[in-house]
């Protein structure tokens, strides 16, 4: 139990302190694919501290929502990334919500920016959560069954017995993984707005999604949505590891294994953002109803994993 | 003391006379004609009416003979002859279909009636075994006529003549109904016939002819 | 005994004192104590029956069982609050002009005559004069619907006449061989008429004589009941007469006809031994359902429309009866009460409506709940009730009728669902908008007596949660003699 | 029962609420003079009488159930009441919805004229009354009774304002339907009785029926029920009649009476009619899972709001027959258990939309008193003028979304859950047959959430986009109050879950013959673990604890760190200087992408301006394509057989004594 309450804070404190060094790596992969000179590994944190500074400027029309909306984005993703099991399998907060539960936080999260988009009263806002929301409401499912899919699997829909299965468990490759491991990726590109299907480096108002809703923020409160992104990156990076690639996760009460993991996710990130940073040079952006087609197909990859998952079942 | 036998055929005789009157009302126009015919039909009816009365000795028939020739061979056929003569109704009337066609299947229907009396026919003695038919087939062919004419006055001899028909069937089938159902049944046909020649009245003040073709406003747009 | 005199001797005199007396001045109170004094005597009546059980009299002519009691019951109430409704609607019409005290005179008379030979037909232990009866209340509302001497009010009650005439001949031909097929086990004479008599006897009775008797008799006062497609003079009778009219020829001819074929019925099935004469009445039960229903979209005229009504719950009631079996039946006589009660109601209702806004086309009449409350509240509940809405007790019947059928007769019951269905979209959505929305209409020169609406649904409305143990007892003998 | 005096049994309570409702009703229309009575002293008593039924039933749930018979009713057939688990779990959702609705009318109708009010009062307490009765009826007649009066009672409410004619068209299409499928309801208890005219719910339980005859009787249950509920294809009078209503009556109805049906439902198929087979199931889910996506689909392409509303309720009432479905076939196929669970998230489903729904309408009713617009696109930014509708608004919404930690979540998570077991089932094709429908229960998750955004942040955020809006009050006392109630319901249910559950589980024993497994609900209160602790749990106060810690933490440190200066200006929006309010996204711009991958779902009908129009309008308007492939074509023939049937009434007398004459011929001829 101790070693559990342990590895949870250790978890949690990491995923939030270390999410921008993702971000900062990413963009620096990117440069370099692009043939630019790399901006610096811990660029992202000035960013962040930069805009803590400030002060903060509001538009006039908004509510408590809008200024509420920062701290939920960044308590959701603080959640997210605690309840998804990357270094251990024996959190203790990760009962308190199964993967059902898991996309319900992402979705307060992306219904909260919405609205606080929505708040402004301008047209980028409204655009903005438009699309947000309907590209999330279609990645939503698709995500939930791309968790069914795993349920099925391992017979449950807990985290930690998800990846304690996959992990350790007799397992064998099957078919339907494949699927969802497809889906899964494309569905997570979609919710972090990234390439194809949103810009995270654009502004261009025929295009932008994420970034729409977000532009009446500044400083602290931007701040802290920038930082949520980098967070829920994480989280879903460590998602996709602890769930696919989830060799190397210590077991439960065995805190020795604690550094061994550690190292093991360093590298799975190390090379996931690589190859997300490959993958964003390498596609280009799709047209803005393309992106549910992008996102339908993810939806029936998935399903299709489930289908061949219960006929091959016996 | 003549025969029951005897009798018989003499109801059979005045049935066969009450079928061919209803034929030829069937096939009258002159309106003057079948009050004519109606009035023989009500003496056949009477006569028969006596004739099982004496035959069966029921003496309340005797009252039913007298009575059916007071209301159907006179004081109806009089009521009817006023009528037409104050309504001035006395040219021809049109049917709906033309006069073969209407025997023809007056044919077709006395066949009916008679396949359908056979069962009966058999439960009867005497006379009843042909008059049951027969009475029938008077009352369907009197049906027919009232849906073939197009003038109020030849319907109403066509009920009139339904109910001869029904009349027949009582005395000769089964002797008779109980007086005071008879008298009930007189007193409704001279009500109704009286109420009948108000209406014609009435009708003709409305609609200026006694034609029912005017009488096709109720209906169903 | 007493009773027995005194029920039919009130309205036959009345009938006779309206003739002589119908243009005075209070005419209308004359009548309504009249009908007062028949209700009294009927209900001394019941209380007798009840009492002692079935008796005959005056030399077994008459006889009185549970389930012509109740009717006889049904038809002195309803007669009387039509009575109540008529005095200030016939005053109305005269203030209107569309009567004169002459026609008035007329009306009070035959208004009592018709009753009286309502309860003649109920009360008859003879099928002869049951026969009579039925005749002459022909006879006198062929008059009343004639009333007003329009071309339309002529033309419909001269096809009335002439249908029910020529229906009513088909029924004495039906009389006819029951006495013949009678007279071979009573033998001749006054006798082998008596329904008492018939009914001790029926199982000796020949079959296939009595087989074809019924058919003309079920043609015959079919004719009378409204069943199609024989229905045919009904919605122009109801359309074209006074509304007091309309109300009991839908409320107590039709039940009192139904009767007759009831009653035929019961010889028949002892007769038989089988289910024809059910069968039959099923066929034209439902066949008057889905003919009524099927009529009712297309109405213009609010008392057509509900004379369409009273096709289709006659259907009802006809179907329940063919249907046989203790709850069967039972509903069927309950449908029958609540019918007479609910559709009475609705025609005092509509007849203030109508007669407010000088029209009975239901696009010309709006809003009477804005206008007139009391009339609006009344028609809209009526309908309701009529369309089978609980807790109104014509839902009751139609309850037991249609499980019954769910469980005996299931394929009848698509027929029905769809029948109701039709039945509700086409009244309800016409009634709607005449009960709701807007208008400006004038005040009547005389206040509507809108007492008896709320009397009969106030009663439906008590019968759908709570039959009295004495009626239910009285409705379940009649049901089980009904078989 | 202590907490009760003189040692009543529950039914009695509940019979004595019943009475002491009609008999404020008939006082209402008797104290029509005085509206202010009514208002202050009436609705409150109503809202104490909701309570104490509310508490009568949950405490009931748990009990033996009770009995009364009345000497009322069909001679054989005395008024039978009974008061089981189930009854309770509803009576349970009618008084805790009827609570905050009470609370709320008595705010809402003050500006109402005393006749009305009198009336409505009446009509009010007549119809929920009549629910309460339906739940307690245990014979077919009462129950069909309470079931018609229910209707009767909600139609006059419906046409309250029944000048206007679409209100009276939608009242007439409501209670045509909701004739049309009582009638069915009706024939279900005629294929049960066995044919000795005793319709106690007793002797119908213990009828044996053939399996052909069972399925009859199914499908007649969920014809009758479905059509009351409001699924697919007879749903076409849900999004007519809410709207038409008084806002506090629509949030009875879709809150409460549709819940009516659901019981029904339940009473009838798995109580009634037992003999369960799983291809009913199949049925149910299969109709359940097109219904959730059109309500869902639908609602998103509406700008009344209450019509919204109303087309969520479609959607609710399929997510909680996918949880019956599931039911019937875990159940028809011997995994009791594993029904059991399906059905506690039906159940649930059942009261949270109860809640949430209530909530949502009531709060659509304060933006109707406050500005006199149901269309969304005239609203906008009335969050600063009426703030505590805004607020309770906004936890209808969210739980309506799904989200957690609030009630709506719980019962889709125990939804998934009982999917997620499809595995159990032996048939290949029904285990691959429930994926899809959870699936959809995603999808229409995530496009709730999606709408609600669209409702909450056009109306309540943003700038007002006409003058409605500010000059918007908020709601008076007693309103928020009431909304107060159900948004605290909202929350508490989001949030203890477990205790819930638990009282569901005497339902489930009783309807499907188990409870939930034996390592159910083994970390107390504080989990909800419907399987096993391993398979699956959850646990809303931890969660909300943590997001809530979170928060505050992140809140604290920023300013603690850095500095919590702020300072208002006009919006940015990329340095745009002209903006105004009509540049908002309107309603019918945000879900246009919607519109656009599932345009073959709906029948459009659009206008768009040409280049040389000298008054460019774009409009748009959608339908339902049932009208077209069900409603017009059954109107169609309807009116053709009348036209036939008229023909046979044409006039002419020979041609109706010609009638009489073959009628009398062939009838013969049949007897020969």
């Amino acid at each position: 139990m101790t070693s559990g309450i342990v590895s949870q804070l250790f978890q949690s404190a990491l995923a939030v302190l270390a999410a921008p060094l993702l971000i900062g790596w990413v963009n620096m992969c990117r440069a370099w694919l692009q043939n630019r000179s790399a901006p610096s590994l811990l660029q992202p944190y000035r960013a962040l501290h930069k805009l803590f500074h400030k002060d903060a400027a509001i538009s006039r029309n908004t509510s408590w929502i809008f200024r509420f909306n920062p701290y939920v984005q960044f308590g959701c993703m603080w959640l997210a990334a605690g309840i998804v099991p990357v270094l251990a399998t024996d959190l203790p907060l990760a009962p308190a919500a199964d993967v059902v539960a898991l996309v319900g936080v992402f979705a307060v999260a992306r219904v909260f920016a919405a609205l606080a988009a929505m708040d402004t009263g301008t047209a980028f806002g409204g655009l903005g959560a438009r699309r947000e929301m309907f590209i999330g409401a279609l990645a939503e499912p698709a995500m939930l069954i791309v968790f069914f899919n795993l349920s099925l699997i391992a017979q449950s829909t807990s985290l930690n017995t998800i990846v304690e299965t996959l992990a350790h468990g007799n397992f064998l490759i099957r078919p339907s993984f494949a699927f969802a491991g497809v889906a899964f990726y494309m569905v997570a590109l979609a919710e972090n707005a990234r390439v194809p299907v949103d810009n995270p480096t654009t502004h261009l108002e025929l295009t932008m999604i994420h970034e729409a809703m977000i532009l009446e923020y500044s400083a602290r409160h931007l701040a802290l949505i920038e930082w949520a992104v980098a967070v829920k990156l994480v989280a879903y990076s460590a998602l996709g590891i602890a769930l696919f690639v989830p060799w190397g996760i210590a077991e439960a009460g065995n805190t020795a294994a604690l550094p061994l993991a550690l190292l093991a996710l360093a590298g799975k990130l190390f090379v996931g953002g690589a190859v997300l940073a490959t993958l964003e040079t390498v596609l280009a952006k799709l047209r803005l109803f393309r992106a549910p087609e992008f996102v339908a197909t993810a939806f029936l990859l998935a399903m299709l994993g489930v289908l061949l998952n219960l006929v091959l079942q016996r | 003391m003549i025969s029951a036998a005897w009798f018989d055929q003499i109801i059979s005789l005045l049935a066969a006379i009450l079928l061919l009157i209803s034929f030829a009302m069937l096939s009258q126009r002159r309106i003057l004609s079948l009050i004519e015919l109606f009035a023989w039909q009500g003496a056949v009816l009477s006569a028969s009416t006596a004739i099982v009365a004496y035959s069966a000795n029921l003496h309340h028939l005797y009252y039913s003979a007298a009575i059916t020739f007071a209301l159907k061979v006179v004081a109806l056929p009089w009521l009817l002859h006023r009528l037409i003569r104050r309504l001035n109704v006395r040219w021809d009337v049109e049917t709906m279909i033309n006069i073969p066609s209407t025997m023809l299947i007056g044919l077709a229907l006395v066949v009916f009636a008679f396949n359908l009396a056979q069962p009966i026919s058999q439960l009867a003695t005497g006379a009843a075994r042909h008059t049951i038919g027969i009475a029938t087939a008077t009352v369907l062919l009197s049906f027919l006529m009232m849906i073939t004419r197009r003038k109020a006055v030849p319907q109403v001899i066509g009920f009139l003549a339904m109910e001869n028909g029904l009349f027949f069937a009582a005395t000769s089938a089964t002797h008779g109904m109980p007086m005071v159902v008879e008298l009930g049944i007189a007193l409704d046909v001279l009500v109704g016939t009286f109420i009948f020649g108000i209406f014609f009245f009435q009708i003709r003040e409305t609609f200026d002819s006694l034609d029912i073709r005017h009488m096709e406003k109720l209906k169903e747009r | 005994m007493v009773e027995m005199l005194w029920l039919l001797g009130i309205p036959l005199a009345g009938g006779i004192l309206q003739a002589l007396a119908g243009q005075h001045r209070y005419a209308a109170e004359l009548g309504v104590g009249l009908s007062f004094g028949t209700l009294l005597a009927a209900a001394a009546l019941t209380v007798r029956v009840i009492a002692d059980g079935p008796m005959l009299v005056f030399g077994e002519q008459f006889f009185i069982d549970p389930f012509n009691v109740f009717l006889v019951a049904l038809t002195a109430f309803v007669a009387f609050t039509t009575a109540v409704f008529s005095r200030p609607y016939m005053r109305i019409e005269e203030h209107h002009g569309r009567l004169s005290t002459g026609r008035l005179r007329l009306y009070y008379s035959m208004y009592q005559l018709f009753t009286f030979t309502m309860l003649i037909g109920l009360t008859t232990n003879n099928m002869g004069i049951l026969w009579v009866a039925m005749e002459a209340a022909t006879l006198t509302t062929v008059l009343l619907v004639s009333l007003y001497r329009t071309p339309e009010s002529l033309e419909a009650a001269w096809k009335y006449f002439i249908l029910c005439g020529v229906g009513i001949a088909q029924a004495l031909f039906g009389t006819i061989l029951l006495y013949f097929a009678a007279e071979r086990t009573l033998g001749t004479g006054g006798n082998a008429l008596l329904w008492t008599h018939l009914d001790q006897s029926k199982v000796l009775l020949e079959p296939t004589v009595l087989s074809l008797a019924f058919v003309f008799l079920l043609i015959g006062y079919g004719t009378k009941v409204g069943l199609a497609p024989l229905h045919n003079w009904l919605p122009d009778a109801h359309a074209e007469g006074p509304t007091p009219v309309s109300a009991v020829l839908s409320g107590l001819l039709l039940n009192v006809a139904l009767y007759a074929v009831v009653r035929c019925k019961v010889l028949t099935d002892g007769a038989l031994g089988n289910h024809f004469a059910g069968n039959l009445m099923m066929g034209f039960g439902l066949l008057s359902v889905v003919v009524g229903t099927f009529s009712l979209s297309r109405q213009i005229d609010i008392k057509r429309m509900f004379a369409y009504s009273s096709i289709e719950h006659m259907g009802i009631i006809t179907f329940a009866f063919g249907m046989g079996g203790p709850v069967a039946s039972f509903a069927a006589l309950l449908h029958m009460t609540m019918h007479s009660l609910t559709k009475s109601a609705i025609f005092f209702a509509v007849g203030h409506a109508a007669q407010k806004s000088g029209t009975q086309i239901m696009e010309n009449i709006r809003g009477l709940i804005r206008t007139n409350p009391t009339v609006g509240w009344g028609l809209a509940l009526g309908t309701f009730a009529i369309l089978g809405m609980p807790p109104f007790g014509v839902f009751t019947s139609e309850f037991l009728i249609l499980t019954t059928a769910m469980h005996e007769h299931s394929w009848s019951t698509p027929i029905l669902l769809i029948s109701l269905g039709i039945a509700f979209a086409a009244i309800f959505g016409k009634i709607q908008p005449i009960v709701f929305g807007e208008t400006t209409l004038p005040r009547l020169p005389h206040p509507p007596a809108i007492l008896p609406v709320f009397v009969h649904l106030a009663m439906v409305l008590v019968l759908g949660v709570y039959i009295p143990p004495a009626l239910a007892e009285w409705y379940r003998q009649a049901a089980r003699f009904i078989g | 029962m202590q907490f009760l005096p003189m040692r009543l049994l529950p039914i009695d309570i509940a019979g004595l609420a019943v009475l002491f409702w009609l008999a404020l009703g008939l006082l209402g229309l008797l104290a029509s003079a005085r509206p202010a009575f009514i208002n202050r002293m009436l609705f409150p008593l109503s809202a104490a009488g909701s309570l104490v039924l509310a508490a009568t039933g949950i405490a009931a749930m748990d009990d033996a159930a009770t009995v009364m018979i009345l000497p009322l009713g069909l001679p054989d057939l005395p008024f039978h009441l009974r008061l089981d688990a189930l009854s309770g779990f509803f009576l349970f959702l009618l008084g805790a919805a009827g609570v905050g609705v009470s609370l709320y009318s008595a705010g809402y109708f003050r500006d109402t004229a005393g006749p009305t009010l009198g009336l409505l009062c009446l009509e009010y307490h007549v119809f929920i009354a009549s629910m309460a009765v339906v739940m307690l009826a245990d014979d077919a007649y009462l129950f069909m009774v309470a079931w018609e009066t229910m209707a009767l009672s909600s139609y006059f409410l419906v046409t309250t304002e029944h000048d206007q004619p679409q209100i009276r068209h939608a009242g007439f299409l409501y209670l045509l339907i909701a004739h049309v499928g009582a009638v069915a309801i009706l024939l279900a208890f005629g294929v049960l009785q066995g044919g000795h005219g005793d319709y106690s719910f007793a002797a119908l339980r213990a009828a044996h029926l053939t399996p052909g005859w069972a399925s009859a009787a199914f499908v007649l249950a969920l014809v009758g029920f479905g059509a009351k509920a409001g699924i697919l294809p007879v749903h076409v009078w849900l999004p007519e009649a809410h709207p038409a209503a008084p806002s506090p009556v629509s949030a009875l109805m879709s809150g409460v009476m549709l819940k009516t049906a659901i019981y029904g439902f339940v009473r009838v198929v798995f109580d009634l009619v037992h003999q369960l087979q799983w291809q009913w199931g199949v049925v149910v889910l299969i109709v359940a899972t097109l219904t959730t996506l059109f309500g869902v689909l639908f609602a998103l392409m509406q700008h009344d709001l209450k019509r919204l509303l109303a087309y969520h309720s479609v959607e609710n009432i399929g997510i909680i027959l996918i949880g019956l479905g599931l039911a019937l076939i875990y159940a028809g196929s011997n995994h009791p258990v594993l029904a059991a669970l399906a059905m506690i998230a039906g159940l649930y489903h059942t009261l949270n939309h109860a809640v949430f729904k209530g909530l949502l309408f009531l709060g659509a009713g304060s933006i109707l008193h406050a500005t006199g617009e149901r269309d969304l696109g005239e609203m906008g930014g009335l969050a600063r003028s009426m703030p505590y509708t805004a607020f309770f608004f906004l936890v209808g919404a969210l739980s309506i979304s799904a989200l957690p930690p609030l009630n709506g979540f719980v019962s889709e998570w125990l939804t998934f859950q009982a999917a997620l077991l499809s595995p159990a089932l032996a048939n290949g094709i029904l285990r691959s047959l429930i994926p899809f429908a959870a699936a959809a229960l995603a999808l229409a998750g995530a496009l709730t959430g999606m709408c609600f955004v669209k409702v909450y942040g056009v109306a309540f955020l943003g700038a007002p986009r006409s003058a409605h809006g500010l000059h918007a009050h908020d709601a008076g006392f007693w309103e928020k109050l009431g909304m107060g109630w159900l948004a605290a319901l909202c929350v508490a249910l989001g949030l203890a879950p477990v205790w819930l559950v638990e009282r569901l589980e005497y339902v489930t024993e009783r309807m499907v013959g188990a409870r939930l497994g034996a390592q159910a609900l083994k970390g107390g209160w504080l989990w909800l673990a419907p399987v096993a602790a391993e398979r699956a749990s959850y646990s809303p106060v931890i969660f909300l604890l943590v997001i809530a810690a979170v928060v505050t933490l992140t809140f604290l440190a920023v300013r603690r760190i850095y500095h919590g200066r702020l300072r208002l200006a006009d919006p940015w929006d990329c340095g745009f200087p002209l903006l105004d309010a009509r540049m908002q996204d309107t309603p019918a711009g945000f879900s246009q992408p919607i519109r656009h991958i599932f345009a073959p779902v709906y029948e459009m009908e659009r206008h768009l301006p040409a280049a040389t129009d000298p008054d460019p309008y774009f409009s748009l308007e959608i339908r339902d394509r049932f009208w077209r492939w069900l409603y017009r074509p059954v109107a169609a023939a309807a009116e053709f057989s009348a036209r036939q049937v008229g023909r046979l009434q044409q006039g002419r007398i020979a041609v109706y004594l010609l009638y009489s004459f073959v009628t009398l011929l062939f009838v013969l001829l049949f007897v020969r």
